[in-house]
């Protein structure tokens, strides 16, 4: 099972801020799950085309050819604007 | 070291005060507080509200304040960053460095705000009389954190 | 722009409050607090006195505030140094400044420290084990405030 | 007149904190007063000689070859060591 969070300006776009979903088949890495989740069509097309898109694993930001696997907790935003 | 993320406002000189808790080694104490301005590009900014990712907020914020306690020698550090709803004028973030010299506590502070500017997962959403709006990150926050990777930065 | 001398200590959290006035053009507060340790040049400090050349003290403060008003884009300025005995962990000097953004409001921070440490006419002295003794200048200081004069300084 | 004044550990070492001095004949800047105190003997001779000896005139910190002209407020201290 992998926990996908969205945050900020990601979350409006797919109108979700979270969501449990088994490890699809195939999928080893962040661009894997992005090409993935970009076939259930619309606002989630788009997903791995939004310039900037950040990526978190496990709570680290990484970068989108990153490994993850069952029970990671992955987590997709923009660039963050704190401070 | 001490980082904490919450709604409450906080008091600047209770933080600095117990941060100092009159420890006779520190002879310097550098200090930073941001705060929501009424304009931004451009427009009129009536209210902002601060989303983080909880769980992860923390975890950034410690790394960041470890990374500054290996690069310079420092006596004690504390990071306050606010969520949820601000308004102009309202206090958003608290960045405080105590050491026995000014050098290291000025550039760790500076280089804390640069890191936490870039690394930690915090987004602001502005309410201007446009409608509401995500804040867009700067080009010169990528460039005041990339200073700190330089030789002698 | 404030520059105050004064032997009694003062309150940073109340100073910086009235440093921002609720001004919302303010985003960024950068400050310094200088403070006695127990220990210099590898001796116990049981205390110190500071000595200040009345009326010239107050120009140099003036003078060095309103270069760093020329050097950046600045909305406000406090600049507190006390004289006369002082302890270990005692507050000696406050610098804040107030800016629409950080960069501008850490640099000049910095900067009226170094030309502080370098321009204005305090002299410390310190009582040691050893007995009583004038605090050197340090080398360290010269060059910090040397870095002001290089390009992008 | 000149007054001259005297700070921290040079005021130690000449036994004096200021004094008013009507302008020596000759004497037109910092080092020509300067040798002129010299000539008082004793602490005063090394005054000049001390490392670092900074002045100021007019309560703005000057070289020692400065002018200096009736009316003049002279200091002498060595490096400061504020904040």
């Amino acid at each position: 099972m992998l926990t996908i969070l969205y945050f900020a300006s990601v979350r409006e776009r797919v109108g979700r801020a979270a969501e449990e979903l088994a490890l699809p088949v195939g999928v080893a890495d962040v661009a894997g799950l992005l090409r993935h989740l970009g076939q259930r069509g619309g606002a989630w097309e788009g997903l791995a085309r939004i310039a900037n898109l950040r990526c978190a694993v496990n709570q680290q930001m990484v970068a989108l050819d990153s490994p993850i696997g069952d029970g990671d907790e992955v987590a997709f935003f923009p660039p963050v604007t704190g401070g | 070291m001490h980082v904490r993320i919450q709604e409450a406002d906080f008091d600047v000189g209770s933080e600095l005060t117990a941060l100092r808790r009159a420890d006779p080694r520190i002879g310097a104490l550098a200090s930073f507080v941001g705060l929501v301005r009424d304009v931004s590009g451009g427009s009129g900014v009536s209210e902002m509200h601060l989303e983080h990712y909880p769980g992860m907020t923390d975890k950034a914020l410690a790394a960041i304040v470890g990374e500054a306690l290996q690069r310079w020698s420092l006596l004690d550090v504390l990071v306050i960053h606010r969520v949820g709803r601000l308004l102009p004028t309202d206090q958003i973030v608290l960045v405080a460095v105590a050491a026995a010299h000014r050098a290291e506590a000025f550039s760790a502070c500076a280089f804390i705000m640069d890191y936490l500017k870039t690394r930690a997962p915090f987004w602001k959403r502005e309410l201007t009389p446009e409608g509401a709006r995500w804040v867009e990150a700067r080009e010169a926050d990528d460039r005041a954190a990339e200073r700190w990777q330089q030789p002698g930065g």
